[in-house]
């Protein structure tokens, strides 16, 4: 993996140097992240497919800053490589504010350099975390899952304390050693993963537990990615809401915004849940769903009308449960579990009958057995 | 038993006498500085109808509490010895009452300035003039407000050197300098901008001197005396051309009485009104006099009303003013070419002033002219203030929040479109506002390209200096991963001069233009 | 060679013509308009001279191409026969030029209304009348503009029933109804507000009526013609209440001719202005009329001036009159104690509806009047407006923004300070702005006492309700806590009356008052 | 711990029960998290010494409400513990969203239920966390330390991967096994934390690291001070910045918010950077402080601004360092070490340098050792 970077950095490097000595004004072809060069499918998600590319003009006022932007930053990423240390955006940042680069490279704020980023990407095709840039990583997992990382230890996931373990930045390094779970549960928020794990659901019906904080981490998307990969079935519980419907799209399908970078998608993971047919009449929550769902905002709305637009939210499923909030302006959330019970020795019956009914149906998987 | 109420007739001064509030005579602060506009505006004229460039002076002097005695005197054309008495005090007389542009539309503001000293001081008023027959007139009068009638209290006749013309107005009233005088002077410093042409001289109650000198000595064409155009006449007009015609026939009085009027157009006219042509004028009956009217109005094919009653200050006179009041960085002025609303015939200039020593307020400083008065109040009512506001200046690259920028509006008029007697704005009438945005967008194009042009020059001798820059860094950053030494020279040799773009050879870029 | 000026004399009525714009004859919309509103307002002041719930019939008949004929029909005091050419066909002619509060200020309103018929069209304009005599005086008139002299066409004597008086005017002219026929109706239903005891009907160019019909029969007190107040002198009205008084002595002259002025007081003011108590007035030099009108005005213990020459509408008639044309949930109304501006006696009255009919605007609904007319144009610009947007009305438990809410201000005075010609709002005098703050917040102040109790009452009765509701929560908890039932009854019994509160048996608030 | 918090319901529930039945109408009373029931001091932080009492009396209508709240919410606090499950937030916002609750107990939003917990744990004098209401967790630590938390398994905090172990939100059952570290270093953000466990330094030089993430959370706050009363030392290290000097005096002192939480705060621990003199002419960070600090925005001067009256910045050093702010109107953060180097290779020497000056002065404890 690093091998490849480091090659594709010295390939860029010599094109540059070789039209800089022959007196020609360098030119760099990359493929901007329209659209256009975006392509969507059920089965891979969102794919970069270049056929359209911009171009960066040593000769033109305005591209050569971004040229040296690129080469520059090319320079101090294979330094860190070398180094085997990561840096984050702020740090990536913090490399401009130097003395000499004073009404040139000096970054007027973070924005800045955080589009130089994008674009590094988009000219080597490689991932910000390939070039050793890492945003503050999120999300835990916790199951029956061994493996070693960057840290070189062995590492059992439901044996590194109640809140599992810490996905880092760049997964890219972990190796997976045994892998003794039958389904890996993404949830999206912390409270309803954390009860599940006090259940002991993840020990007694042997799955793994990934707990989202929200909008997953590009680090969680390709750690699930990766553990797909292995043959492990993936399910998706999210809130139902509008925002909910784009974070389980977003696992399941990668982003446009991240769409250049491969292997973020899974397109194998399922969306089990909260989905509206839950609340209806006849659904799982049917019974509560009269008063504790909650009135969409003025923002989830507008989100439920820009869904509209998402080509990962064209598939029926999507467009089936977007339709149910622009109705009904409606949302449920995962804490709905709460309301269900009056004792909470309810509670681990509930999950497991509902879990159950949603294996069974989306991933053809008993939960019980 | 009939009741039966009391009628009594009173007089136009006795009117404005009990209503001195609308024509601007409110509180002691405000009547000051009118009392000093209207005076220097009669000044103004007098000059102008003598036809030199001339020269005014106001003097004031404190009586103590509140009470001052002002005097303006110009060497203008003068007022005849057998007039003074009635143009100077009594409402509704005056030279003014003709279709030419003149500064006082009521021709009242004078009068009423007199009136105003003598309410509040009891006082009476001197007048000295001479029309340059060797001899001027010296009176001093009183008004009979309720009869509206001057009294002459005393009268002298003074030897002075022939052709020496000039009027002398000397007042004594209740007012309050100190407040007035920030309005006053500016109202100068204005007047100096509007006619170039006027040396001013202004001398306040402390003795303090400020001199407004002329810039030109080219005055303005003299505006002339018109004829009415077909548009601006309703029956009471007809029936006065009617009875001071000398022609017998229709065709004859249309083609005599009226502007952009030839007989072929008489005869149009006159067919749409069902009119014989050969009809005396004098004959029209009541229902025929109205029929006249509509088709004078509904007529479309005439000129534009003719213009030459007007007399703009010019393009170039109007420029030496800016320049000398203010000094900006650049400065345009443009004469738009006649118009005419109602009937009215109109002409609009305006002016952009950027940079250099235009007041920096955070916004256009408008300044407004009318018929070559400054209009000093209520400055947000008027409609080139509305212009200013609809305009999107970023088009123009200029911030006025930013840059230092003022807009000159000047409208002249046989009738100046006022929204008060206190004649401080105008109103909003669409010919108007569509001259004057024309000329405002004429003025901010040229100022675009001023600005354009300074930002490209400079731009050029920028671009060399951060090209090595940057390839600087290039070749150092490239070095440093090649681990073999980069040198930029060669690409920096070839794009150092792009075809279409020239560095001139100092790198200095002329951005002096326009002045 | 001396050039010379042509010097010119023009009527008052010449005048006006060539600058009717000021009075609001701008365009024919608003001509339109005015003409509706300043016959009205004559035909209301005749029902007042008159002493009795009058009826005014108005009605438009369309005569083709944009032009109308209006008939303005009161049965108030009538013109006496031989006033009646001059009263209607001569500018600066009236009955109102006295110290008495009366709508047309200017006292020109009417006879303008007919000048722009007689421009538009050439038509003569008709009025009958009768002063209660026996018989009506018919004219047929013109106005001679140039001279400001009414010109008799016909006139004939009409026999009608003894005791019958009443004034018609027929004028036609050019406008345009459709677009004033909003304001018209606008200022219709705001007169019918501020005259509850007149009847209007109105007939429309259409045919459709509008009636709007009186709600009480009582008059406000008649204004009296009042004596100047000290403060509202100038040289100008000393001289002329010198040459008409029958005093010998200045004494006598003071406390004869002015307000709240003793002999004592008059001495005292003399010995101010050191002057001789018995000097006989007329024989006062120029310098000894000044130093007296400064006596005059500096003294500081005169009463406020006398308000018995004002008319106001009065608490209860005005608060019908809001109630009959807005039906709203709540109004109060307040007439304020008279004050003076300047000399001028003034009185405000206020009022504040609230709910029901209000129309729902989203923000305070203004109606605004002054001497019984309402003000329609320009609001903004208004002092009362600036004083509703001082308030924070909050302070009231009011929103204006969701709750539909009026605020009516009525101000009467000898002399409104209008701020234009047009008569359309009222200047920033801190006096007057005082009295509407205070009018309003009385006014406001018994609005949040209304909602308060109105709150208060729905309170209680909720009280036991929800206390019921959450000691069965409680226990219900409790009981699951401690694993034995907890009944709530005991401690329910006990809180449901708390002292102090009272619950009405049906537990139904009476929410009406004021009503 | 537990058997405390379940007697203290108990007792409360007695009482209002006792009251009821007699005829009596309820009476709760409790010291509100006023400024006048709080002290300071630099020795024990922040300090909550109730002087003056607020009653909830169940004959006011307003009150009645509230009554009713806490008894329910210590209701299902009880239930939650004796299924040994906890709650976030939004569950117990959930919990009352249910349709026997119209109109009465039935929240507007979740502010309403926030509030009620504040007040939980002020009648009871007990945390939230001990109630069963948890927070999303934030927070990990990297190191040679052994424990047992709520999971049952023994844990060592350099052998659970390279982000380290992630702190759970109740620490309150964590048992410690084996200390062998000689300082924790807490570093308000990840990427530098992240960059120095790359370069082995806690490693090689015997130190724990603990990521705050920013304002650390109230669950890290309870694991330093935890650690702390087993005598490890523990220094801080934040931005140079008017908000990361209130995060350091807040591992330090705890905060007025939290100030009636026993625990929260460490008064041993030290703020050892990154100090205005740093920056200074002569400071450690001279070369590159003209360029490489940020100016204020006009939100951290207010922040400064509003330092000024917060009790626990009150101290000698914080209001030297907070008067910087106003004067210079400038802040630096932790990635300016990025900005002091040319070659990443560089970056280990530096932060060696800088920390075990620090380490020396503040700690009195060299690292190199």
């Amino acid at each position: 993996m690093e091998k490849l970077t480091i090659e594709k950095i010295y390939e860029i490097a010599e094109k540059i140097g070789e039209m800089i000595e022959r007196g020609e004004p360098p030119l760099l072809e990359y493929p901007p992240a329209s659209t256009s060069n975006i392509e969507f499918s059920e089965h891979e998600g969102y794919k970069f497919a270049p056929k359209y590319w911009s171009k960066i003009l040593g000769s033109h006022i305005k591209s050569v800053k971004t040229l040296a932007g690129v080469i520059f930053a090319l320079e101090r990423c294979l330094d860190h490589m070398k180094s085997g240390l990561t840096m984050t955006k702020r740090d990536f940042y913090y490399l401009h504010k130097v003395e000499k680069f004073k009404g040139t490279l000096f970054p007027s704020d973070q924005r800045e350099t955080d589009t130089r980023i994008v674009l590094l990407e988009l000219i080597t095709g490689l991932s910000r975390e390939m070039l050793s840039i890492t945003s503050d990583p999120r999300g835990e997992v916790y199951g029956d899952i061994t493996l070693v990382d960057k840290s070189g230890n062995t590492i059992k996931l439901n044996k590194v304390g109640e809140m599992g373990y810490a996905v880092p930045p760049n997964p890219e390094h972990i190796k997976f050693k045994e892998i003794n779970v039958k389904a890996v549960l993404a949830v999206e928020k912390v409270g309803p993963a954390k009860n599940m794990i006090e259940l002991k659901i993840p020990d007694e019906y042997n799955i793994a537990i990934a707990m989202l904080h929200g909008q997953p981490s590009r680090s969680m998307r390709r750690f699930l990615r990766m553990i797909s990969d292995k043959g492990v079935p993936i399910a998706v519980l999210v809130d139902l809401s509008p925002w909910s419907i784009r974070i389980a799209s977003t696992v399941i399908y990668n982003s446009i915004h991240s769409a250049h970078i491969p292997g973020l998608a899974t397109p194998t993971a399922k969306f089990i849940g909260i989905h509206s047919s839950d609340v209806e009449e006849g659904g799982f929550f049917e019974k509560v769903s009269k008063v504790a769902l909650e009135p969409l905002t003025e923002e989830d709305l507008k989100c439920a009308k820009d869904n509209l637009s998402i080509p990962s939210l064209m598939g029926k499923t999507w467009i089936r449960e977007n339709k149910w909030f622009l109705e009904k302006k409606k949302k449920a959330e995962l804490e709905i579990f709460k309301a269900m019970i009056r004792k909470s020795s309810e509670l681990k019956d509930l999950y497991i009958r509902y879990l159950n009914m949603k294996f069974e149906e989306h991933l053809n998987l008993s939960l019980k057995e | 038993m009939p009741r039966r109420e009391e009628y009594v007739e009173i007089s136009p001064s006795d009117f404005f006498y009990r209503n001195k509030d609308i024509a601007g005579f409110d509180n002691p602060v405000r009547a000051t500085y009118m009392i000093v506009r209207e005076l220097v505006e009669n000044a103004l004229d007098a000059c102008d109808r003598a036809g030199r460039a001339g020269n005014i002076y106001v003097a004031f002097r404190g009586k103590g509490s509140g009470v001052f005695q002002v005097e303006v005197l110009d060497d203008g054309i003068g007022v005849p010895e057998d007039e003074i008495p009635k143009a100077f005090g009594k409402v509704l007389y005056s030279s003014k009452y003709v279709l030419r542009q003149s500064r006082g539309t009521f021709g009242l503001g004078g009068t009423m300035a007199l009136l105003y000293g003598q309410i509040t001081t009891h006082e009476p008023f001197e007048v000295c003039s001479s029309i340059g027959d060797g001899y001027a007139a010296r009176y001093r009068l009183r008004i009979d407000i309720q009869n509206n009638k001057p009294i002459v209290e005393r009268k002298q006749r003074i030897k002075v050197p022939p052709g020496a013309t000039f009027t002398l107005v000397k007042l004594t009233f209740e007012g309050n300098y100190e407040r007035a005088k920030g309005k006053i002077l500016e109202y100068l410093k204005q007047t100096a901008i509007i006619t170039p042409y006027i040396n001013i001289v202004f001398r306040d109650p402390k003795g303090a001197i400020y001199v407004f000198p002329r810039a030109t000595t080219k005055l303005p064409e003299e505006p002339k005396e018109s004829k009415y155009h077909p548009y601006g006449v309703d029956v009471e007009v007809l029936k006065r051309l009617i009875s001071e015609t000398k022609t017998r026939n229709l065709v004859s009085f249309l083609s005599k009485s009226f502007q952009s009027m030839g007989r072929q157009t008489a005869i149009k006219v006159l067919k749409k009104a069902r009119l014989d042509p050969e009809k005396n004028p004098r004959k029209l009956t009541d229902r025929e006099l109205v029929k006249l009217v509509r088709a004078l109005r509904s007529y479309d094919k005439f000129r534009a009303p003719d213009a030459s009653c007007l007399s703009p200050v010019g393009e170039e006179a109007l420029e030496k003013g800016i320049v000398k009041e203010l000094r900006p960085e650049f400065v345009k002025v443009v004469q738009r070419p006649p118009s005419a609303y109602e009937g009215h015939p109109f002409i609009v200039e305006v002016g952009v002033a950027y940079g250099g020593g235009v007041p920096a307020t955070g916004d256009i400083v408008l300044y407004r002219f009318a018929n070559r008065i400054p209009l000093l109040y209520d400055a947000a009512s008027d409609v080139a203030y509305k212009v200013i506001r609809k305009i999107d200046w970023s088009t123009y690259y200029v911030d006025p929040a930013r840059t230092p920028m003022a807009v000159f509006v000047h409208i002249c008029s046989t009738k100046i479109p006022f929204k008060t007697v206190g004649k401080e704005f105008i109103a909003d009438k669409p010919e108007i506002a569509r001259e004057i945005e024309l000329g405002i967008r004429e003025c901010a194009r040229a100022l675009r390209s001023y600005i354009l042009k300074k930002i490209a020059k400079q731009r050029i001798v920028e671009r060399y200096k951060i090209m090595r820059k940057y390839y600087e860094i290039i070749s150092e950053s490239l070095s440093e991963i090649l681990g073999r030494r980069i040198d930029p020279t060669p690409v920096l040799k070839r794009i150092a001069k792009p075809a279409g773009e020239e560095v001139s050879e100092n790198g200095e870029a002329d951005n002096r233009e326009n002045l």
